[in-house]
């Protein structure tokens, strides 16, 4: 299929997924604490605008309650919080030394290509969007898992976390405009009381190891040192 | 008058046993140019020893007083079940050679725990040398006798010897083997050199003779007998089976005799052999004895496989 | 369907209760009189199933069908018997001062809200408010593992909490595949109902659903403990207060194998081939086998028995990804009985580690001696999780042997293997603990024995014969999973 | 019948439930347990004696298992004559348990574990023969292996015995295991598990053996055959007595009946080469059964080695009808069965016999070492009567029952010229010398257990206080059994008669018609081949040795001089210059020595400075098992090695975990699409 063919929504949406996708590899290559939390409410960002995109051009009124949510969620309260935890535990000076970076970059690379891959037998149901926006969704989560298997900051592997929400919530709008209302309020709560108990989390280790570096938490292993 | 023949039969076996002996001392003792006390020594012993005093050690318990008598009434079980002079008598139906075997096995049994009853350093080695050995020449025996049985294929002796006399005189190799076997093995059993020697009383060479030390009297002379008796049925064995001819097959008189004095040759025969061995051969280190009594068990097993692959018509 | 609501709306209230409550001194109490009244409306609603079949709320918004039905009982039977277990080990913790009232206040609430994550999986019809109960779980119990607040336990949290989320996260990719492909043959907002798609399955496009069960196999999986997505695990079950290793044991790992399950067969009606059941046996058999390796190596007595539910899960998994009506059977009983053995395990190794003040199995010595009836307890449950007759297990894993030697025979020798070792494991660190002289310093405790016998009685009953009406069940049920009768 | 045989189950479950009761309820009277025992013994005896006369199958059906597979029963003359053991050595038990575990009973709980797995132990065995279903046999099994796993570590706190209670319910797990799986492969061409389905399904012969050497790995592991006995001398003694006896005596037997059903029963044809295996395995076992069991100082230990061995003779009895059978020839197949089964009946009678007298002794003396007893048979004349009788039995010397099985399967053996094959025409013949061999080691080896147990001089102060025990009952039971084992030995006609009826069933063919079973004599192929008469020699030995007796009592009255043991002048025997047991079997020992591990040490220190004179000597004899060293531990090492190797995958690191669900979601991926 060629571009122009398509309407300006598609079009929007095709941009939108690559900006989304874009953001997660920002996101990977991200060093700085501080800096990953605002690309990460960047990330937020764009998923509201593609909802709030969606609901308007399919006018599904459903979606902007959604769209609200995310924003209120993902743009506002979760950057907030570990801003603030970033701050108090101040470590947003210090640069965490990502062992090859290049490595991981080209990972996330042939991840994005791989999820291609995976989801080529949809084209068959459906058109090229569908599989592009799926495809850059599934990439978003195996790069948000790639963002916190290099990262050693238990911030990195929250903002980790919350991108493969944020990913599976692109996927539900692109692909299926969405979830039933009930699902979609449900999931919000979850990643709200989620989002909370990180929170909390934080304060714990804190207190039990003095750090957030979660590469000290081992002492459970079944190998004999 | 089977019954009572049998009975005739099985007494005179055990009123010879004795002579046998005698005979046996005779012509070592000729051997080995000695003045050789008569045949009837042995009887004057047991006839002395019966009349003594038996004295018991005050550890003894009841089964010391008891074995000697199992001893010898198990020895004339066995007696009574070996064709002696004719064969197809009625008590050799009671028990066959596997049973022959459980006789001298009852015996040696109580021979042992007598040994270790009183509770001497003498007894203990006596019986364990005596467990040992036996215990090792007991398969070599059945296998040398298997392979008469299997060729008559059956394992009731009087059945076997008549069926060698009927197929008459046929050179088996399977039989050449059994026969070694046999005779190693009679000399390990009788306690015989080069395996034991019964006139020493040495203890670091005394087998036999260390599990009766304790014994005196009565009891000793049962025991002598009943070992005179074990040398007698290991030769009339071997006679009987491998050079059955003569042996009386009908309760006539004159083949009854012709039968008596067909065994008494052989035995002499036997004795005579028996005493050149002893007297060429030394005695053996015990811990040599398994190598020997391996060979018999060889020599067994060799006559078996022979019998197996090369006789039994196939 | 008013038992359903009033279940769900009962345990929801406790929560709020709970939180609420000051610091009542016979909150223990209470909790096991809420769970008892769940535990009746559950049978009630058993009853009404077993006779008028399949429910479905108006709305369609709840599905009680002859599979979910008795796990919802043994859910709320466990969930019961647990509770009694807790009164007793809690107000222990108390007196040693391992918890403060305030945790205690968590500790119940959180009880009831897993309780209701745990309904709401099962009663649920929607596959969306499946994933929603599912993450509730974890989030419930998230905060129990580390109520003890030591470094290890909030460990064992933090990887809990990432690691299932994760997991879960691809969970809930793999429903939203489900809901696209089912969007894609005109599915509107039901098109996440169980019911509806279990009616199109045939239609839905099998490329999609492939790859959908995929990510639910990998999300549920990793709750369910699927090597080697089970690191969380033994961490989470030996780190937590051991009433919550029971329920985590005997209920969340059950209701994750639901959910696989209730994809699995919307995946079997769309692809027409086996794949799914595959996947499934292949997971299974690797967790089986590498679980079993890893019991040798334990020190810590809870830790050993969460490595033996992750075998078992193993094996249920197995007998399911097999299909076949027997197999399906035999991992129907199977979930049942260890659900139930295992509690009991739990309970025994709750009061044992109380006992001795440790959960190190080298500091767990002559139970028989110390508090007979612990240590009888425990080697008796051990010998039944580890399959002897005439315990339930022995008969389920009988029967997935059977069906393995029917299907796959080159793989019976494997399962025979596992289970041998397995034994050895569990019994070379059980047998020290319970058997020895009795060690000076210890002393018997006060314990509610009852759970125990109860659960151990009801696996020996289900071992001689299974009661007619559990079988018909089981037949329906089977019938249901696997479309073919036995 | 049917009733006969449930009411000795139920009898003895409800015997185990009493113990039980009794913990909560003391006044309930303990008697009651070994009352219920007695009577499920005797129950057990007549249906046994009841199902071999009829010789006919009762079946029925249980409403419990599987819904769709209920618990399929059957009675059959093999059964029978297994019930009919267990009756006997039940019964006996229920008279020797009462004094016995009351002298043992440290608590009312100790007590409600000893009789209630007691009950158990005993109804899972029955259970076991009830079987007709591969469902029920592996639960009537377990059962069986369960409860006798908790007697076996009743006496729990010696480290030693938790230690061999462990290794016992690891084989039993592993054998069962391997027994499920044989049925399994049986069960995969059948339609379902009833034994009619096994006895009809159709496999190839490949198959087949497989299924045999599965069963015979499974069951041989529970019989304690070589080389995979080793649990067992380590299990059957630490139990109590009578529970050594059931276990040593009985459960072996109930392995032999697995084998003889699963082989002779439900496999729809036999081979040749499984009777070659199964007589190699089987004297392989006897032979090195029994010199293992002379190395041993601990009586209990040496029994069960000694059972070991009697498993062995039996296995190679069945090996030999085996092949007869694959051969078409049925009434030497038939005959062989007869003397394995007859063997399989009076090992049970003079082991429990042994077992129990060993238990007295060790009652009495609290002593089991044979090398610290001595002189017993002044003090304990009763005992020790009953125990000569059992050494005499066991050491198969004539008149006693041992004798007759052993002469049944010399007669087997013999038999090999009827058969083509040169293999089995120069195997059998072998194995028949290695019988003949175990015979006399074991004469040899009781010889030993007797001489050193009751003769000689007390070794020890324990042997030297040993009083005759008091409790009439205890000896009643060990008095029954050598009865039997004298009654069987000289009438052995009365069991074979109902043995035959076995062979009828299993083989379908009897002994030979021209066979003779009479009162007076047994000769089991024809009177010209073979004949035993122990009652015609019974009478000729009495007579021999009243005659002489008389003879030299009656006629010439020599009274008999008591006097001290003659001490070659030196002066002061002690009991420490009698022969110990290591020095009795020293020349074995060493001939044999290639059998063995032995580690044999001696320190001499000198007297100081000068040295020249010994001033003590030290002497250490430690004998090992080879499949110990060379089976077991490597299983063991091996297993321990895997699972560490296993334990890396678990860092601890959380980003390894995340590591491993990413990498499986790709590879799953990849695989379906």
């Amino acid at each position: 299929m060629n571009i122009e063919s398509q309407d300006f929504y598609t079009q929007a949406i095709l941009s939108m997924s690559a900006l989304v996708g874009l953001t997660s590899f920002l996101m990977l290559g991200q060093g700085r604490l501080l800096r990953l939390i605002f690309v990460f409410a960047l990330q937020g960002l764009l998923l509201t605008l593609t909802t709030g995109l969606s609901a308007y051009s399919l006018d599904n009124p459903h979606l902007y309650i959604s769209a609200v949510l995310t924003f209120s969620l993902k743009v506002i309260f979760i950057p907030w919080m570990l801003q603030k935890q970033v701050l108090e535990m101040n470590m947003h000076r210090d640069v965490e030394a990502l062992k090859n970076n290049t490595a991981v970059m080209l990972g996330g690379a042939s991840l994005m290509v791989f999820s291609y891959y995976v989801l080529q037998p949809i084209i068959h149901t459906s058109s090229m969007i569908m599989l592009n926006a799926l495809a850059v969704s599934l990439s978003v989560v195996l790069l948000g898992l790639l963002l916190m298997i290099s990262h050693r900051q238990a911030v990195a592997h929250v903002v980790g976390f919350m991108s493969i929400e944020n990913g599976l919530f692109f996927a539900a709008i692109v692909a299926t405009n969405g979830m039933p209302m009930v699902v979609e309020l449900g999931v919000a709560f979850d990643v709200l009381v989620a989002a909370i108990l990180f929170g909390i989390f934080f304060l714990h280790i804190r207190i039990s190891i003095d750090s957030l570096d979660v590469d000290l938490m081992n002492k459970l292993h079944e190998v004999d040192k | 008058m089977n019954g009572l023949m049998a009975v005739v039969q099985t007494a005179l076996f055990v009123a010879l046993s004795p002579l046998l002996m005698g005979f046996l001392k005779f012509c070592k003792c000729w051997l080995q140019n000695r003045r050789a006390p008569s045949f009837l020594q042995p009887y004057r012993d047991l006839l002395k020893l019966t009349y003594k005093q038996p004295v018991i050690s005050q550890e003894a318990s009841w089964l010391f007083c008891v074995a000697p008598y199992l001893i010898f009434t198990a020895m004339i079980l066995a007696a009574s079940v070996v064709p002696f002079i004719a064969v197809d008598q009625p008590t050799s139906a009671e028990a066959d050679v596997i049973v022959l075997v459980g006789f001298f096995a009852f015996a040696r049994f109580f021979l042992a725990l007598a040994g270790l009853d009183i509770g001497t350093a003498f007894g203990g080695m006596g019986s364990s040398r005596e467990m040992t050995i036996s215990s090792l020449a007991e398969p070599a025996m059945l296998m040398a006798v298997f392979t008469l049985t299997m060729t008559a294929s059956t394992t009731n002796l009087s059945g076997a010897i008549e069926h060698v006399l009927q197929e008459g005189l046929i050179l088996r190799p399977s039989f050449v083997f059994a026969l070694f076997a046999l005779i190693l093995v009679t000399m390990a059993e009788t306690g015989r050199i080069p395996v034991d020697n019964p006139t020493t009383h040495l203890e670091l060479t005394m087998i036999h003779e260390a599990m009766i030390l304790e014994y005196s009297g009565r009891h000793l002379a049962l025991i002598e007998w009943a070992s005179a008796l074990k040398l007698m049925l290991y030769g009339v064995l071997i006679s009987n089976i491998f050079f059955p001819w003569g042996i009386a097959e009908s309760f006539t008189l004159s083949a009854l005799g012709y039968g008596l004095l067909a065994i008494l040759g052989k035995l002499v025969f036997l004795c005579i052999f028996l005493a050149l061995a002893e007297t060429a051969v030394a005695k053996m280190r015990l811990f040599r004895v398994q190598e020997y009594l391996g060979f018999a068990y060889l020599l067994g097993v060799l006559g078996m496989l022979s019998h197996i692959i090369l006789e039994s018509t196939r | 369907m008013i038992a359903v609501y009033s279940l769900l709306l009962l345990s929801a209230a406790s929560i709020v209760f709970f939180a609420l409550s000051g610091h009542k001194e016979n909150m223990g109490k209470f909790n096991t009189r809420i769970n008892g009244v769940s535990l009746v409306i559950t049978i009630i609603l058993a009853m009404t199933v077993f006779n008028q079949g399949t429910l479905l709320s108006s709305g369609k918004a709840f599905l009680i069908d002859s599979f979910n039905v008795y796990l919802i009982v043994l859910t709320a039977f466990v969930g019961f018997t647990t509770s009694l277990f807790s009164e007793a080990y809690m107000a222990h913790e108390i007196e040693l001062g391992k918890l403060t009232q305030a945790r205690l206040k968590l500790y119940y609430s959180m009880y009831q809200g897993f309780m209701l994550a745990m309904y709401l999986v099962l009663t649920t019809n929607n596959m969306g408010i499946m994933w929603v109960a599912m993450e509730g779980a974890t989030l419930t119990t998230v905060l129990l593992v580390s109520l003890y607040r030591t470094p290890e336990s909030i460990e064992a949290a933090w990887k809990y909490f990432i690691l299932c989320g994760v997991g879960i996260a691809q969970a809930l990719f793999g429903t939203i595949l489900l809901y696209y492909a089912a969007s894609q043959i005109g599915g509107s907002d039901n098109a996440l109902l169980w019911s509806v798609l279990h009616e199109h399955a045939t239609e839905l496009n099998p490329d999609i659903l492939e790859i959908a069960f995929v990510f639910l196999l990998i999300g549920y999986g990793t709750k369910m403990g699927l090597v080697p997505l089970h690191n969380w695990l033994p961490d989470a079950h030996s780190e937590g207060p051991t009433p919550m290793s029971a329920v985590l044991s005997g209920l969340l790992l059950n209701d994750a194998l639901y959910a696989v399950i209730r994809n699995k067969m919307l995946i079997d009606g769309a692809t027409q081939t086996h794949i799914a059941g595959y996947l499934m046996m292949g997971f299974g058999l690797v967790s089986f086998l590498v679980a079993v390796l890893f019991l040798h190596r334990q020190k810590d007595i809870k830790r050993l028995f969460s490595y033996s539910s992750i075998e078992h899960i193993g094996l249920m998994t197995f007998a399911f990804g097999i299909g076949g009506s027997l197999a399906t059977f035999a991992g129907l009983l199977h979930m049942t009985v260890h659900s139930l053995v295992k509690s009991a395990i739990f309970v025994t190794v709750g009061h044992a580690s109380q006992i001795s003040g440790t959960q190190k199995m080298t500091g767990i010595r002559g139970l028989m001696k110390t508090q007979p009836k612990v240590g009888w307890g425990l080697l008796v449950g051990t010998l039944a999780i580890a399959g002897f007759p005439p315990f339930g297990v022995f008969t389920s894993e009988f029967l997935v042997f059977l069906a393995t030697m029917h299907e796959y025979p080159w793989l019976t020798p494997f399962l025979l293997l596992g289970i041998g070792i397995a034994f050895a494991g569990l019994f070379r660190h059980v047998q020290p603990m319970v058997y020895g002289a009795k060690p000076e310093d210890k002393t018997a405790i006060n314990a509610n024995l009852m759970p125990i016998m109860v659960h151990l009685g009801l696996a020996l009953w289900l071992g001689i014969a299974i009661p007619s009406f559990l079988s018909s069940w089981f037949s329906q049920a089977t019938l249901l999973i696997s479309g073919s009768a036995l | 019948m049917l009733f006969l045989a449930y009411s000795a189950v139920i009898f003895s479950f409800a015997s185990g439930s009493i113990a039980l009761v009794h913990v909560f309820k003391p006044e309930v009277h303990q008697q009651w347990v070994f009352w219920l025992l007695g009577l499920s013994g005797f129950a057990a005896i007549l249906a046994g004696v009841g199902g071999l006369i009829t010789s006919q199958t009762y079946l029925d059906t249980l409403n419990l298992g599987l819904p769709w597979l209920p618990w399929h029963i059957h009675f059959d003359s093999l059964s029978a004559l297994f019930y009919l053991i267990i009756g006997i050595a039940v019964f006996s038990i229920s008279f020797y348990a009462p004094h016995y575990t009351h002298a043992m009973q440290k608590d009312a709980q100790g007590f409600a574990v000893l009789s209630l797995f007691t009950g158990v132990f005993i109804g899972g065995m029955l259970l076991v023969l009830l079987a007709d279903d591969a469902f029920m046999f592996m639960i009537a099994w377990e059962l069986m292996s369960v409860a006798s796993y908790f007697l076996v570590a009743f006496d729990h706190e010696n480290s030693a015995n938790r230690r061999a209670a462990f290794l016992y319910l690891l084989m039993a797990e592993v054998g069962a295991l391997l027994i499920i799986l044989a049925f399994g492969v049986m069960a995969s061409f059948a339609s379902d598990f009833t034994f009619d389905a096994l006895r009809a399904s159709h496999l190839s012969t490949m198959w087949m053996s497989v299924a045999f050497i599965l069963a015979l790995m499974g069951f041989g592991m529970k019989a304690g055959l070589v080389p995979i006995h080793v649990w067992l001398p380590e299990a059957h003694p630490v139990a109590p007595s009578h529970i050594s006896a059931l276990m040593s005596g009985v459960m072996l037997k109930v392995a032999i009946y697995g084998l003889i059903r699963f082989c002779f029963d439900l496999l729809p044809e036999v081979h040749w080469e499984w009777g070659v295996v199964l007589m190699v395995i089987g004297t392989l076992s006897a032979v090195s059964g029994i010199l293992y069991a002379m190395m041993q100082q601990n009586l209990k230990r040496l029994l069960a080695y000694s059972s070991v061995e009697n498993i062995g003779i039996i296995v190679m009895v069945l090996g030999l009808s085996m092949i007869f059978l694959a051969n078409n020839y049925p009434e030497l197949a038939a005959l062989g069965l007869l003397a394995a089964l007859l063997h399989a009946f009076n090992h049970a009678l003079f082991k429990n016999l042994l077992f129990l007298g060993a238990g007295i002794i060790h009652h009495q003396t609290h002593e089991l070492n044979i090398d610290m007893l001595g002189g017993l048979i002044k003090r304990m004349p009763k005992t020790s009567f009953l125990f000569l009788i059992g050494c005499m039995s066991i050491s198969s010397l004539p008149l006693f029952n041992g004798f007759v099985s052993e002469w049944l399967a010399f007669q087997t053996a013999l038999r090999v010229d009827v058969l083509d094959n040169g293999v089995l025409r120069s195997l059998i013949p072998v194995s028949a010398a290695a019988l003949a061999l175990t015979a006399a080691l074991a004469a040899a080896c009781f010889v030993n257990v007797f001489g050193l147990t009751f003769l000689g001089v007390p070794r020890s102060r324990h042997a030297e206080k040993a009083k005759e025990i008091n409790d009439k009952s205890m000896l009643a039971a060990p008095a029954m059994l050598a009865g039997f084992c004298f009654f069987f030995g000289i009438f052995p006609s009365s069991i074979l008669h109902l043995i035959d009826n076995v062979a009828k069933q299993l083989i379908g063919s009897n002994l030979p018609a021209q066979s003779v079973l009479s009162f007076f004599s047994i000769a089991p192929l024809s009177a010209q081949q073979a004949s035993y008469s122990p009652p015609l020699i019974l009478v000729g030995a009495l007579m021999a040795a009243g005659v002489c007796f008389w003879v030299l009592h009656r006629k010439l009255k020599t009274s008999v001089r008591i006097a001290p043991t003659w001490d070659c002048g030196f002066g002061g025997l002690t009991p420490r210059m009698q022969y110990t047991s290591s020095a009795f079997t020293m020349p074995l020992r060493r001939i044999f020595s290639p059998a063995f591990l032995i580690e044999e040490t001696i320190e001499k220190t000198m007297r100081s400075h000068t040295q020249t004179n010994v001033e003590q000597v030290r002497y250490s004899l430690h004998i090992q098992d080879h499949s110990w060293i060379h089976l077991y531990q490597p299983v063991e090492h091996g297993v321990n090695r895997v699972a560490k190797q296993v334990g890396r995958i678990q860092t601890g690191n959380i980003r390894t975990y995340l590591g491993y669900s990413l990498a499986t979601l790709i590879l799953l991926l990849w695989v379906v699409s």
